[in-house]
């Protein structure tokens, strides 16, 4: 399938010379030969330098609230390689006031054995993030399927003493080095609640308390909103497997609200939202 | 002979209803078992999932978040968005291990000193058959401790 | 002549320390990570990887640390140091550029005001490193003109034996030399030389006083370089937080209205918030100058003050780089053409 | 540092029955930050006032913990004490050991240790309140009543009446709303248009009120005492200063057979009309879509006959920008089309016709002349069929609730037709006869043993013509068989719905609405006439379906919580308002989305250049009710309340 990057090369090409788009933001070769990265293309000599295969596997729209990068766009248009999961958080970010999707030009693609050098890539239709609403419903239909709901679920069968001591053993690793906020394309707070000490609601130390309060709130705040990228998790230096809180509360508020991260560029965050029949089972 | 255990409850209640209900139980000359503490906020919308954690911190082996009835939010709405934060935020508790029996939500209204009442000693009673929140307790215990190396 | 220990004497060796009131760390691993961990069995040891995923100092100067207590009175505050154990240890299977990054941290935390907690730490260990016979793709050691068997750091220094079966055992310091008269019959003595495995061949990826030259250039420090070798930074703290000479530190007071903790926390230069000022205002306010501090803080400020470069080439900052950056690209770019 | 006083209340043996009040204060005076404490029998008498008056001059009180009963007793009290002397009295907090300690507690040492907790806890919150003052917003002394119903109309004459100013803005060409079209009224059948229109003159010709007809609300912004409101006057092709109202083009206008609005369809009028002969302003409008001129360019015959030149075929719309301090939503309500319901025939059968159409039919100044006619053939129905409750309280059809008007309706209808053809027979389905009202059962009950108005329980199930008659088939389940009534003619008791642009219109105004686009009040039970945006107020069916009397009683209830608001320059409130910190704020707008009073607005930052580099939340204080919804939102924690802020929440939590 290689003539997938050729064609995305192609329009960015034609993007850049008309000048609709200020900068190309893609994947490059990384410092060794299984690792790719970021790269942010201006001129159409350097389009040469970008790749795609199956190894591309951060979702790329955190550098579209990187308030640094944002000043080189100057309002101008930015295209961007992006999967439906990096479809999804640029609605997030576009419900949330962050960026005007107009402003996107969406170069999708898909690999079908993310990971893998090999994997076929497929390329998407659609460069507003408009033209996903379809596939991503499909993918909000289908749920979520996979390893990580099997590990939840035998999660869930642990009593709560068990669960809590998973997890704080889990959290007993972290190092509070924040990798998780920052490469997260949701984590655009210009102060994260943590950075905050009047009050100091969460323990800043590394110890288990601040560790466990720290990956709690983190949770909550992208409860309803995480798209399931994985890019914290990839970018844990622990090895905390933070994608099965993400997850679980994804599972959550599609249940008990059917909200769906990320279902198109209008959607109310789901909790600033309600509805008068919510369920309260729970409450007495 | 050691002392039966009693739990610590920090209820965090909205002014309008569940404050005056507590109110009322008062004016009834109900009586309730006294291991709850009351925090007044002016609306059930106020309450952060903050302010559970730092009552965790503070020793608590149970928390309660006790607002209006849907339709009686003094803010119309405050409730119904507090409802969602607790569908969500217990669930997540509970997934970490912080069970939902130590995290009651109830509707209590102006008029319902009864219910108040009833809902302290209710959750007295199943924190006491629960024991003392011991991980978290642990937990508090460990980072005051000195260094191990 | 040289002295020998087998692998198969590692139980012995622990039970031994042990006996003597002295606690046995070195590199272990589970599936997610590895780092330098407590030992008490000679099968927790890992040896097999390139260097364990979190750094040496760890053990000296851990990510968060209480300091004292403190309770809130009427009149007055109740304050208690806490005391550390009093307990000697020894570090078995540091890696050399772990054990170079000790040396250099010493000169940092004895410079204004001793830090007690650190050096208390440093006088009770003795660091048993193992030379390096492997290598990957991020090791530059040699770079920074150091080398996979550097002894700098060590008080004793291991060569794996050729057979794989053991260590030549080489005390460094005296404190070394103790330690080996010390457990005495657990190393067995040849009377001839034996063969060891050669060091890790690792190629020099810059020319050090180049970069050196460079970041001494006036022009460099307002160049455009900065902005566009950090134009990848997302800002996270991983690449100073597994750096073995990363040594900033933040205090914080921890508890509730009545009593507290004081602790001692990592900090990171690559946080936004690291220099931000009460007022609001950020003398570095962006990831570039961020970077640029990091870098000039290793490679100029810190040789200026302690005639050290503050870099071991452990490579650990490239190889956990979430975005593929780390600091080897920049010190390359340095040393050829960047920042003119 | 703080220096707090910590006040404790015997309250008699209230308190100090159950919890040693020495041994509180004892602990208190050791607690941090903590100046003075002291226990006595009764704080809020005189001599326990003025202890804390003296104690917090002498002693230079920074805040004053008052542990006494609960707040909603004696805050306001004891917040008056500390300001008397010279504190803020929002450094003035109550811990409730009384309803929340001693009351319901029997074991002292529990009680007592119990209360020093609630106060300890309460003294951390005091050292971290902040001096605050009232809100003041300047009221601009005048009110609007969208809607020129009974209820607008009501509503803009007591204000009127009590010497403020009201802009009465109407949508159509007169006054009068539904009111205008009904014939007589239940329970006293007295005429409609007899009691109306006096009150619709009066109202045009007050100098206190501003009348524009023909208008419609764009958009309102602002707050409490401060909105600014658009208002699009549209044209009417008539000049009304030069128009006499006499008529003459009427008369002349060729194009003649417009069904008329007014009439339900039942009658005709002109393409230059005015709604009703007694419309107020009796001036007429051209109806462009359907004025010969307009189509064709050719005509022009109400320009010509005009005696005063008032025709302006060139006329534009015009636009009025208003201020005003208080809104009365007064805008009523639609009947249902009754094509839901095609088993009845409406539409297909002209002599189905619905309430509203048949009070046109009973009217004296209705197309009949008052005279019930059927509608097909001009003859005077002898068998005349009610069905009520189409489309209400049908959820599988129509609609949930009830219209509530109907019953009496429907029972005044088969009255008058009985009056007017007294032999005919009237026959009503009904699915339970709702008259609850002064005189209203009476009144039902009159029509039913008085005109032997015939009621059959049940529901119709389909209407079918047959040989000229109308064959209504449906149940009698009284007696649980079917029966079939030949009729001369049928009326729907159709539903009272929301006018079709209800949820357009609570959006302009900002107000909520209800399922079914009814717009919500406050608080259903004691605050029926407000609505959750402050300033704004709702009267007649715009809320819910009404009668007339309930639509007069709450135009009047609206005008005086008006006259509440504008009896003063200046409006104060409490200051218990959220505040954004606009260097950390991300501008996520959760708390924008969340606010159930919409007092969060974007607010554009800019450099020193002028340039916008970012939007932020702002809260509007004066629109604020201090829920703290959004403070709980805010992932930053960029918003705060004043008065349960977080560090106060914080202090007090970490003090338990």
């Amino acid at each position: 399938m290689g003539n997938t990057l050729e064609e995305h090369i192609k329009r960015t090409r034609q993007l850049l010379e008309c000048g609709e788009v200020a900068m190309v933001i893609g994947y490059e070769r990384g410092s060794v030969e299984n690792r790719r990265r970021a790269t942010f293309v201006k001129e159409v000599s350097e389009l040469e330098r970008m790749v795609l295969d199956g190894l591309c596997c951060e979702n790329l729209a955190n550098y579209l609230v990187r308030e640094e990068l944002l000043r080189s766009f100057d309002g101008k248009k930015v295209a961007i390689f992006l999967t439906t999961a990096g479809v999804r958080s640029v609605n997030i970010l576009a419900a949330e006031g962050q960026i005007n999707p107009d402003c996107v030009i969406i170069l999708g693609f898909e690999a079908e054995k993310p990971g893998e050098l090999d994997s076929a890539i497929k390329m998407l239709d659609g460069e507003h993030v408009d033209h996903y609403a379809d596939s991503i419903q499909q993918l909000k239909s289908r749920g979520f399927v996979n390893d990580r709901a099997q590990v939840i679920v035998k999660l869930e069968m642990m009593s709560a003493e068990e669960r809590f001591a998973f997890w704080r053993e889990q959290f007993s690793r972290c190092v509070k080095c924040y990798a998780c906020r920052q490469v997260c394309p949701m984590c655009y707070c210009r102060r994260c609640i943590v950075d905050c000490n009047q009050p100091q609601w969460i323990n800043a130390s590394a110890h288990d308390l601040g560790n466990l309060e720290w990956n709690l709130v983190r949770a909550f705040h992208l409860a309803g909103r995480c798209v399931g990228c994985g890019n914290c998790e990839q970018a844990c230096p622990a090895g905390i497997p933070l994608m099965l809180l993400n997850q679980r509360m994804a599972q959550e508020v599609l249940k008990e609200f059917n909200h769906f991260a990320g279902e198109s560029s209008t959607q109310l965050p789901v909790l600033a939202d309600f509805k008068k029949d919510d369920p309260e089972t729970f409450i007495l | 002979m050691t002392k039966e255990f009693e739990p610590k409850i920090v209820a965090f209640v909205c002014t309008y209803c569940t404050y005056a209900g507590a109110d009322l139980a008062g004016t009834s000359r109900l009586k309730y078992a006294p291991n709850v503490r009351i925090v007044k906020l002016p609306c059930t919308g106020r309450i952060s999932p903050m302010f559970i954690l730092k009552a965790l911190q503070k020793g608590a082996d149970g928390v309660l978040i006790s607002g209006c009835h849907p339709g009686d939010c003094h803010f119309t709405s405050g409730n119904l968005h507090a409802r969602r934060r607790w569908t969500v935020f217990r669930s997540l508790l509970n997934f970490v291990g912080i069970p939902d029996e130590r995290i009651w939500v109830s509707w209590i209204s102006a008029a319902e000193g009864n219910k108040f009442a009833e809902i302290i000693n209710e959750m007295t009673e199943k924190l006491k058959t629960l024991g003392p929140f011991e991980p978290y307790k642990t937990l508090i215990r460990d980072i005051e401790s000195p260094a191990e190396i | 002549m040289a002295q020998i220990l087998e692998k198969n004497k590692l139980d012995e060796m622990i039970a031994r320390l042990n006996g003597d009131g002295c606690e046995v760390f070195g590199p272990r691993k589970n599936d997610t990570s590895s780092w330098y961990g407590k030992i008490s069995r000679a099968e927790e040891f890992c040896f097999d990887q390139i260097l364990p995923d979190r750094p040496l100092k760890e053990l000296f100067f851990p990510r968060t640390e209480p300091m004292m207590k403190y309770e809130i009175k009427k009149q007055q505050v109740d304050a208690e140091n806490y005391v550390l154990p009093k307990k000697q240890r020894v570090i078995f299977g540091a890696r050399p550029c772990d054990a170079v990054s000790l040396t250099i941290d010493d000169a940092l935390f004895a410079w204004d005001a001793c830090d007690e907690f650190w050096f208390e730490r440093r006088e009770n260990s003795v660091i048993v490193s193992i030379a390096c016979n492997k290598k990957d793709d991020f090791c530059m050691c040699t770079s920074l003109k150091s080398s996979p068997d550097v002894s700098t750091g060590s008080d004793v220094l291991l060569h794996e034996l050729v057979d794989s079966a053991g260590w030549r055992v080489s005390a460094i310091t005296p404190a070394g030399q103790d330690f080996i008269d010390k457990l005495g019959d657990v190393f067995s003595t040849t009377s001839t030389d034996v063969s060891v495995k050669p060091p890790a061949e690792v190629p020099v990826k810059f020319d050090l006083d180049a970069v050196i030259r460079k970041l001494n250039s006036p022009e460099i420090f307002e160049s455009d370089f900065w902005k566009t070798i950090s134009v990848r930074c997302v800002g996270c703290g991983v690449c100073t937080f597994v750096c073995p000479t990363c040594h900033c530190f933040d205090i914080q007071d921890e508890g509730d209205v009545y009593h507290g903790v004081r602790r001692k926390n990592w900090d990171s230069c690559s946080f936004a918030m690291f220099t931000r000022h009460a007022s609001g205002h950020n003398p570095r306010p962006d990831q570039a100058s961020r970077w640029r501090q990091r870098i000039m803080h290793k490679f100029n400020y810190y040789l200026e003050r302690f005639g050290q470069i503050s870099c071991t080439g452990c490579g650990r900052c490239s190889r956990v780089c979430p975005v593929d950056m780390g600091v080897t690209q920049t010190l390359v770019t340095l040393s050829t053409n960047g920042g003119k | 540092m703080a220096r707090i006083g910590v006040f404790i209340c015997h309250c008699g043996e209230n308190i100090a029955g159950t919890v040693d009040c020495a041994r509180v204060a004892a602990e208190l005076s050791n607690h941090p930050g903590v100046a003075y404490a002291v226990d006595y029998k009764y704080m809020c008498s005189d001599p326990g006032q003025e202890q804390i008056r003296r104690a917090i001059r002498e002693r230079k009180l920074s805040g004053v913990v008052v542990a006494a009963c609960s707040p909603r007793m004696h805050e306001t009290t004891f917040r008056r004490v500390c300001s008397e002397a010279g504190l803020n009295p929002y450094l003035c907090e109550m811990a409730n050991i009384r309803e929340q300690c001693s009351w319901v507690h029997t074991d002292k040492e529990e009680a007592t240790i119990k209360a020093i907790e609630i106060i300890r806890s309460m003294v951390e919150k005091v050292k971290r309140n902040s001096e605050l003052t009232p809100i003041e917003v300047p009221v601009t002394r005048r009110a609007m009543v969208i809607g020129g119903g009974i209820a607008g109309i009501q509503a803009a004459l007591d204000i009127a009446n009590a010497g403020h100013e009201v802009v009465l803005v109407e949508r159509t060409l007169s006054l009068g709303g539904h009111m205008a079209q009904l014939s007589e009224t239940f329970p006293t059948l007295d005429c409609s248009q007899c009691i109306l229109t006096p009150r619709m003159v009066e109202a045009a010709q007050h100098p206190k009120i501003k009348l524009y007809t023909y208008a419609e609300v764009e958009e309102v912004t602002g707050f409490i005492g401060n909105f600014q409101v658009r208002v699009r006057l549209k044209s009417r092709y008539v000049d009304v200063d030069k128009c006499t109202g006499c008529g003459e083009c009427m008369t002349k206008c060729p194009s003649r057979k417009i069904p008329s609005e007014f009439d339900c369809g039942l009658g005709n009028r002109t393409a230059i009309y005015t709604p009703f002969p007694q419309a107020v302003p009796n001036k007429p409008a051209i109806d462009r879509e359907n004025c010969i001129y307009f189509k064709t360019g050719k005509c022009g015959v109400c320009a010509k006959v005009c005696p005063t030149g008032a025709i302006n075929y060139e006329m534009k719309d015009e636009i009025v920008e208003l201020e005003v301090g208080a809104i009365v939503v007064a805008t009523g309500f639609d009947v249902q089309d009754t094509d839901i319901y095609g088993e009845y025939g409406y539409g297909r059968y002209p002599d189905v016709i619905t309430g509203l159409q048949f009070e046109r039919l009973a009217s004296a100044s209705g197309p009949t002349g008052g005279k019930i006619l059927r509608p097909s053939d001009g003859q005077e129905p002898g068998t005349v069929v009610f069905i009520q409750c189409v489309g209400s309280r049908d959820s599988s059809k129509g609609l949930k609730y009830c219209s509530k008007i109907c019953c009496m309706y429907t029972a005044k209808h088969a009255m008058l037709y009985k009056h007017k053809v007294h032999d005919g027979q009237a026959h009503v389905f009904y699915m339970d006869i709702r008259a609850a009202g002064k005189g209203y059962d009476e009144f039902t009950r009159r029509g039913i043993e008085e005109d032997h108005t015939c009621y059959v329980r049940g529901r119709v199930s389909k209407i079918y013509p047959q040989c000229g008659e109308l064959i209504v088939r449906g149940a009698d389940t009284l007696l649980g068989k079917p029966m079939e009534i030949a009729a001369d003619l049928v009326v729907l008791a159709t539903a009272a719905i929301p006018k079709s642009d209800a949820r357009q219109f609570a959006q302009i105004v900002g107000i909520g609405y209800d399922e079914n686009g009814f717009f919500n009040e406050a608080h259903p039970k004691l605050r029926p006439v407000e609505t959750a945006t402050a300033g704004v107020f709702l009267a007649g069916a715009c809320q819910g379906p009404k009668d007339i009397p309930e639509s007069v009683s709450q135009g009047s209830a609206a005008a005086s919580k008006v006259l509440a608001l504008l009896s003063r320059n200046e409006l104060e409130r409490e200051p218990v308002v959220a505040m954004v910190n606009p260097e950390t704020c991300s501008g996520c707008w959760s708390c924008l989305q969340a606010c159930p009073f919409k007092a969060i607005e974007k607010k554009e930052i800019r450099d020193r250049n002028g340039k916008v580099i970012k939007y932020v939340a702002q809260v509007n204080p004066g629109m604020c009710q201090g829920c703290g919804t959004c403070v709980a939102l805010c992932r930053s924690n960029s918003i705060d309340l004043a008065g349960y802020s977080e560090r106060q929440i914080f202090g007090q939590v970490m003090g338990l």
